[in-house]
C-alpha cells in the first residue's frame, strides 16, 4: 500500500528465490517427496549449472521456477514477486525434447515469438520476413538448417535435441532454464554448442539454470555449480566457478579445471552412500 | 502410388460386389419389392424420377449443411468449454446426455409449432442432432491432450487460450473429424426426420409420400440419394482430414529403389 | 391351434375393441386360433404388413387394399369382414375460419399427413364439388401436428378421420361440434368405406377353416361389444393400460354410432358390403390415385367366410 | 477432495437452475401445457403414472442395452477391421457411411416386415444405430497410434494381433469412451424409435400413445425417463472410464502441506 | 531346394549382417538419405559399439537390425536369414524411452515377457510369481525398486531411461540393441550400470550393439567400435579394443585406453570436416 509510492530499490531483487520450497508428488503410500526444503537464489545474469544423481529432483527444481508447478510448501520469487506474475520472459528446454508434432521445426521454434512479448506484437505482420529469418540463423548455427521444413518425427533424437535449444533461445529470454540439453549429442557437436551458448550468454547477459550430468559442461560454462543429493534432493553444495569468463575449449584440460571436477565428483560420489 | 490404387480398385469392386449380391440374393429368396427393392430397380427409379427429386434434393442439403454448420459451431464451443472447465463439465455434460438420450422425433413436433413447418424446423434439427458428438470428441481430445505438449506454452506465459489455440486445439483435430463423420451423417438425419414430419419439400417428404403410396423403390431411391449425399460429404472430410491431420497417422515412407 | 400374427390399425383404441374382447374373452381361442395382436402403424400400413409377410390378418382400409390391388395384383389381402361401413374422412375447420360450403375452399390453405385417404381424396373431393383446386395451397406434415396447427390458425382446415379429430379436438380443450365445421365425405358423393378386417391370400388358401374361425369369433365379439361397451373396454385395458378408459369409450361409442351403424347393416348385416358400392368405391380410388388397372370388387372382397346374415344383426345399444 | 465437492454442488444447482428457469418462463410466457408442459407438471404425471409405466421403462431398458452390447461387438470388430486393414477402409467407410446418412425411421418398418413387431426390431435398431460412432472413433484411435509405441511390441517380433492387443486398443481407450458416451444415447433413440413405430410395449409406445392422444404430459414425462437412463448409463460408463483411461487424463497431484 | 537337404554349416552365420544397405527417407525434394549403402557384420557374441556424429544414421541401423523398417536397397540378415524371420530373441532400449503410458513401469518392464517364447508360454501361468520376481529383482538392480508401481510419467528422465533398459534385458535377448542407453544418467550411475552391463554380457554372451556417444563408455564395454560420418553416415573406421574383458572402471584411465579413445576422437574430427 504504501510502499507502492515508495521509490523502486536501486538494488534489483534476486532473479530466482527458492524460500524452503518442497515439492511432494501424489499422496498416501505412493507419495513421493521430489524434493526436500530446499532455499536457491540467483542474481541475474547469473548462470548456475545444477548436478545430481537421477531423479534427484533437477528437473522439478525448473518446473518449479518456470510456474509449471506449484510447491507444496515454501516460495519461489521471479524477480521478487510470484513466478505467476510471468514478468520475466522464459526460455526453457525440456529433458524430453517435446516438440509439437503438427508442426514443423521451423513453425516449432518459432512458437515463442507468437506467444511472447514484444515479439507477439508484429508477429502477424512479420510473419513471413524477419521472424522466419530469424528462426533459420538460429536453426543454420546448430545444423538443422536442411531440416526447417521437416516434421519432429522426421528427426534424429540429438537433431531434436538441438530444435530444442533453439526454441528456447530464439526469443532472447531474461531466463534460460536448461535441462540437459546436450545429453543426446555427441562429443563435438557438444562442445560447439557450449560455445555458442556461452558467447550468447556473455553477450546478453540473460539468468541462466543449466541441469546437466557432465560436470566439464558445467565447469566449462557456469559462473556457479550446485550439486544435489540424491531422492529426496536437497543442495548439498554451492560453489563458485572462479576462472573467467570466456573460456576457451582449452580450459577444460587445465589442472586447475580438472581439480574442480575431481572435487565435484568426490563430493557426489560421497553423497551417493 | 500403384498400391493405392490396386487398393481401390479392390475397395471398389467390393462395393459393387454388395450390390450385385443384394440384388442376386432379392432374386433368388424372391424377396417381394414391397419389402426390398432390388438395386437394379431402385437405379431405374432414381434415373426415371432424377429431374422430379433434384429441388428436393437441393432442399434437403441445403437444410442439412445450414444445420450442421451451425452445430459444428455451438459442438465445437460447447466442446471446449466442457474439455476446458470442469464446472462446465458438471454441469453441461449431463444436460448434454440427457437431451441427447430424446429421441429427436419427439422435439421436432415443437420446432414445428414454434416455427412453422417447413426449413426451420429442419435445419434446427440437423443441427440439434448433430451437437452431442462433436462435443464428446472435442472435449475428450481437449481432455486427453498430454501435459507435456501445453507445458511447452505454459512456460512462455501464453494464456489459456493461446494454449488452447495452439496445443489442445491442433492436437484434438483427430477427434475433430471423427466426430465430423458422425455428425454429417447425423445431420442427414434430423434434416429428413423433420422433413417427414412438417415440409413440403425435401428428400423427407419424398420419402414419406411414396412411402404412404407403397412406391418403395422411390422410397428407397431417396435412401440412396441420402446415403450418397452423406458419402459425397464424407469424402470431403476425409479429405480436409488428411490435410490436417496427417501428422498423426504418419507412414514409414521410405524410398525403395 | 392354427397361429395367426394380427396387427392393428393404430395404438390401441377403442374402436378396436371387437378384436381385443375377442381375444380376451377367449372367443379366439375357442376357434382354435392362436392369435397375437400387435399394435399398427396406420390403417394403409395394416397392408403392407400383411403384404410383406410378417403378418396374417390385421385391422385396416379398404382403400388400401384397392390401390395396392391396383399395383400389385394377386398380392394384396383380401378383406373378409367390413367393419366400418361408413368413411371416417372428413376436412374440419375452425368456424372462425369462415367455411361453410366447399366452394369456401378456395383460396384457403389446408393441411394433413401425406399418405392419409383423405389427403388423397381431396382432388376427388374437388371435382365432384366444383372446387378450383390451384386456388387452394396444401400443406403437409404428422398426424398429430394437425389440431395444434389448426388451432393455432396457421391452415384452415385439416384432412381428418372424424374418429381421430374429434378426440384430438377435445383433449387441446376444443368443442368439436359447436366451434368447427365437418365436410364429411360421404355427405360429398364420395360413399366409401373404410376399415375391417383383412387376411393374407396365403391365409385363405392354406387354411380357409382359421380364416372362418377368425370371422365368426370377430363377429360375436363385435355384436358384443354394440351392446356391452363395459365388457369392451375391460378387453381394451386388459390389453394396454396405458389409454385413457373413458376417452376410448367415447371413441368407441362414436365408432360404434357413426361408423359402424349404417342404414346398409339393416339389410345385409355386419361384416357385408353392397357389391355396386365397393365398385363405385374403386373408381373413386382409382381416380384419387391415379391407378392404371380397376380391380374386380372380389379381388377386394371375400364374404365366403361370413357367418349367415341372421348371426350378424347389428344393434347398438349405447350405456352409460 | 474439497475442490471437488464444490464443482459437484455448482453443477447440481446449475442443472436444477435450468429447471427452473424452464418452469418460471413457462409460466411467464404462458406457454401452453399442449406444447411444452412445465416441469413441476411433467414430475406429477411421472410419479402419478409410474407403476404403469415401470415395465415400459424395463422394455425399453433392456432392448436398448441388448441392442448396445451388441453394436458395441460389432463396432469394435469393424472398426478395427477398418483401422487396421486399408482394403477394409477402403471397402467399409463408404458403405458404413452410406449406411449411416439413411434415417433408421425408414429402416425400422424394414426390420418389422422382416422379424415383425416388438423386441427384436427395437434391438436391433438399437444395436444398427450405435455401430457407426464406434466404428469411426475406434478406428480413428488405432490410425493415429504413435509408431513409436508400437515398435517397442513389433522389436520383440510381435504378431499384428499382440500389438493391436497391447498398444493399439489400449491407447484407442480414450475415443472408445467417448463413442460410448455417444452409442448410449443413439441407442436409446434407436430402440425407442422401433418402439414408437412397431411395438406393444416400451417407453417409445408410452409416447406414441400419448401423443396420439394429446396427453402431453405423458410424453414428457417419457422424455424425461429416456433422459434420466441416459444419464445414468453415462454416468456409468464415465466411471469406468475414469478406471481405464486415468493415464491420459493425467493431472498433476502435488500434495499441499 | 537342393540345398535344403544338405547339413547345415558348422559355423554359425554372422549374427547380423549388411550388405550394402541403404536407407532414403521420403522422396522428391525433401527426400533425406539416412544411411548411404554400408556393409557390416557382427558375430554372435560380439559386441559392437557404434559412434558417430548426430543425425549420421546411428538409430536407422538399429531400426533395420530390429527389422522397424525396410532398407530402400541393399541387405539384412540375422543369423544367416532374414531379418523378418524374427528367429533372434531382440532387446532393444530405444532412444528415446517409450514406455506405454497405460501401464506401470513393472508393467512396462515385463511387457516382453509376454510376447517372446519361451516366457510367453507360462506368461498366463506364471504371472503373479516369478516374472513378477524377476521384473523386480531387475528394477532394484538399476534402482527402481519404489517406482514399480509408478507410471511412466511420474519417472524422471534418467529413471525411464533405466526403465527403458530393463525392458531390453528382462528377457534374456540374443541380440541387443542399446542406443544410448546411459545418456541421460549421471557418471555414477552410469558407470554402475557400465558394470552391470558388461556382467550379463560376459554372463550370457549375446550379440551386443550399442550406440553411444560416449568414447570411454564404447571403450570399457565394446570389443569393436564403428565410426560412422556425418550425414549421410556410412562406417569410416572399424577397429578392435584389444583389452581382455572383464575390465575394471579403472581401465579408462590407463594410458592404452586414453591414447585409443584420443585416436577415435582425432578420426571422428577429421570426417566433420
Ligand atoms: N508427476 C510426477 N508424479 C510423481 N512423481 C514425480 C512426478 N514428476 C517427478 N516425480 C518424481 O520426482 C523425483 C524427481 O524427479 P526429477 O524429474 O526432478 O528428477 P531429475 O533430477 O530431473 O532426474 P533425472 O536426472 O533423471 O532427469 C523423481 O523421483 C520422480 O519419480
Ligand atoms: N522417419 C523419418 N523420416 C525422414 N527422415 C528421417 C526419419 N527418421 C530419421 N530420419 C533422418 O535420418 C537421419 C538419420 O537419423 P538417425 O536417427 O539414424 O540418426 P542418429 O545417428 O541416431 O542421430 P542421433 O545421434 O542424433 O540420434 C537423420 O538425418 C534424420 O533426419
Ligand atoms: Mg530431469
Ligand atoms: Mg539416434
Amino acid at each position: 500500500m504504501a510502499s507502492a509510492t515508495h521509490p523502486q530499490p536501486v538494488h534489483p531483487r534476486p532473479a530466482i528465490e527458492l524460500h524452503e520450497t518442497s515439492v511432494v508428488f501424489g499422496s498416501g503410500e505412493k507419495a513421493v517427496t521430489a524434493l526436500t526444503p530446499t532455499t536457491l537464489r540467483m542474481d541475474r545474469g547469473d548462470f548456475l549449472a545444477l548436478v545430481g544423481p537421477s531423479g534427484c529432483g533437477k528437473s522439478t527444481i525448473l518446473r518449479l521456477v518456470s510456474n509449471l508447478i506449484k510447491p507444496s510448501s515454501g516460495q519461489i520469487l521471479l524477480g521478487g514477486r510470484d513466478a505467476a506474475a510471468k514478468e520475466m520472459r522464459i526460455g526453457m528446454a525440456f529433458q524430453n525434447p517435446t516438440m509439437l508434432p503438427w508442426l514443423t521445426i521451423e513453425k516449432n521454434v518459432m512458437l515463442p515469438l507468437k506467444i511472447v512479448e514484444p515479439f507477439k506484437r508484429s508477429f502477424q505482420r512479420d510473419k513471413k520476413g524477419a521472424y522466419r529469418d530469424r528462426v533459420h540463423a538460429l536453426l543454420a548455427q546448430v545444423g538443422l538448417k536442411d531440416f526447417a521444413n521437416h516434421f519432429p518425427w522426421q528427426l534424429s533424437g540429438g537433431m531434436l535435441q538441438r530444435a530444442n535449444l533453439c526454441r528456447a533461445l530464439i526469443h532472447d529470454p531474461d531466463l534460460l532454464l536448461l535441462d540437459e540439453p546436450f545429453g543426446a549429442l555427441d562429443q563435438f557437436t557438444r562442445e560447439e554448442l557450449w560455445q555458442t551458448l556461452q558467447e550468447l550468454y556473455l553477450d546478453r547477459k540473460p539468468t541462466v539454470l543449466l541441469v546437466t550430468h557432465d560436470l566439464r559442461e558445467a565447469g566449462f560454462l557456469a559462473r556457479r555449480i550446485c550439486v544435489m543429493s540424491a531422492r529426496p534432493g536437497r543442495i548439498i553444495s554451492d560453489k563458485a566457478v572462479t576462472m573467467p569468463q570466456p573460456r576457451d575449449i582449452g580450459v577444460i584440460y587445465t589442472p586447475e579445471f580438472v581439480e574442480m571436477t575431481q572435487g565435484l565428483r568426490e563430493l557426489i560420489a560421497q553423497v551417493r552412500k | 502410388m500403384n498400391e493405392n490404387i490396386k487398393i481401390r480398385i479392390m475397395s471398389l469392386s467390393l462395393i459393387v460386389g454388395f450390390f450385385v449380391i443384394w440384388e442376386v440374393l432379392c432374386i433368388m429368396l424372391g424377396v417381394s419389392d414391397l419389402i426390398l427393392p432390388r438395386p437394379s430397380e431402385i437405379a431405374v427409379t432414381l434415373w426415371t424420377r432424377f429431374p422430379v427429386l433434384w429441388p428436393h434434393i437441393l432442399q434437403t442439403l441445403y437444410a442439412t449443411l445450414t444445420g450442421f454448420s451451425l452445430g459444428v459451431i455451438i459442438g465445437v464451443s460447447i466442446g471446449v468449454l466442457i474439455g476446458t472447465s470442469r464446472v462446465a463439465y458438471g454441469v453441461a455434460y449431463p444436460l448434454l446426455v440427457g437431451f441427447s438420450s430424446i429421441p429427436k422425433v419427439a422435439v421436432v413436433p415443437i420446432l414445428v409449432l414454434w416455427f412453422g413447418s417447413g426449413t426451420t424446423p429442419a435445419i434446427l434439427t440437423a443441427m440439434i442432432i448433430c451437437v452431442f458428438p462433436i462435443v464428446v470428441n472435442i472435449s475428450t481430445g481437449l481432455a486427453t491432450t498430454e501435459p507435456d505438449l501445453e507445458d511447452v506454452l505454459k512456460t512462455l506465459g501464453a494464456s489459456k487460450r493461446e494454449v488452447l489455440w495452439n496445443v489442445g486445439l491442433p492436437r484434438t483435430m483427430p477427434y475433430f473429424f471423427a466426430s465430423l463423420k458422425v455428425a454429417i451423417t447425423l445431420s442427414f438425419v434430423g434434416a429428413v426426420l423433420s422433413e417427414t414430419v412438417a415440409s413440403n419439400r425435401g428428400i423427407g417428404n419424398v420419402m414419406m409420400t411414396a412411402s404412404s403410396n407403397f412406391q418403395v423403390s422411390l422410397v428407397f431411391a431417396g435412401l440412396f440419394i441420402l446415403a450418397i449425399m452423406g458419402v459425397a460429404l464424407y469424402a470431403f472430410f476425409s479429405f480436409l482430414e488428411a490435410r490436417v491431420t496427417g501428422w498423426a497417422t504418419r507412414g514409414k515412407d521410405i524410398a525403395v529403389t | 391351434a392354427t397361429d395367426i400374427r394380427f396387427t392393428l390399425g393404430w395404438k390401441t383404441q377403442g374402436s378396436d375393441a371387437p378384436f381385443l374382447l375377442a381375444l380376451s374373452n377367449g372367443y379366439f381361442a375357442e376357434e382354435g386360433l392362436n392369435v397375437t395382436i400387435d399394435q399398427g402403424e396406420g390403417s394403409a400400413a395394416t397392408v403392407t404388413r400383411i403384404m410383406g409377410g410378417a403378418y396374417d390378418a390385421g385391422f385396416g382400409d379398404i382403400n388400401a387394399i384397392i390401390q395396392n390391388a391396383a399395383q400389385r395384383p394377386g398380392e394384396a389381402p383380401v378383406m373378409v369382414y367390413q367393419l366400418w361401413n361408413r368413411p371416417p374422412f372428413a376436412i374440419v375447420t375452425p368456424k372462425s375460419a369462415g367455411i361453410e360450403t366447399p366452394a369456401d375452399f378456395e383460396g384457403k390453405t389446408l393441411g394433413g399427413a401425406q399418405g392419409t385417404p383423405t389427403t388423397r381424396l381431396f382432388p376427388v373431393f374437388a371435382e365432384m364439388n366444383g372446387i378450383d383446386i390451384s386456388t387452394i395451397s396444401q400443406e403437409s406434415m404428422a398426424p398429430n401436428l394437425q389440431e395444434p396447427m389448426l388451432i393455432r390458425g396457421d391452415i384452415d382446415g385439416a384432412f381428418v378421420f372424424t374418429i381421430t379429430s374429434w378426440f384430438n379436438l377435445i383433449a387441446n380443450r376444443q368443442n368439436p361440434a359447436e366451434d368447427f365445421n365437418w365436410f364429411q365425405f360421404e355427405d360429398y358423393g364420395m360413399d366409401l368405406y373404410s376399415n375391417g378386417l383383412m387376411v393374407s391370400r396365403g391365409l385363405i388358401a392354406d387354411k380357409p377353416e382359421a380364416v372362418a374361425g377368425l370371422v365368426r369369433a370377430v363377429n360375436r365379439a363385435t355384436l358384443e361389444v354394440a351392446t356391452n361397451q363395459e365388457a369392451a373396454m375391460d378387453a381394451i385395458m386388459a390389453f394396454d393400460n396405458l389409454v385413457d378408459r373413458e376417452n376410448e369409450r367415447a371413441r368407441l361409442n362414436f365408432a360404434l354410432t357413426n361408423l359402424m351403424n349404417a342404414p346398409e347393416t339393416d339389410e345385409i348385416g355386419m361384416g357385408d358390403l353392397v357389391d355396386e358400392r365397393l365398385a363405385r368405391s374403386i373408381e373413386i380410388v382409382a381416380q384419387g390415385y391415379d391407378l392404371e388397372r380397376l380391380p374386380e370388387a372380389s379381388e377386394i372382397f371375400d364374404r365366403s367366410f361370413l357367418p349367415p346374415v341372421e348371426a350378424r344383426s347389428f344393434i347398438v345399444e349405447i350405456s352409460d
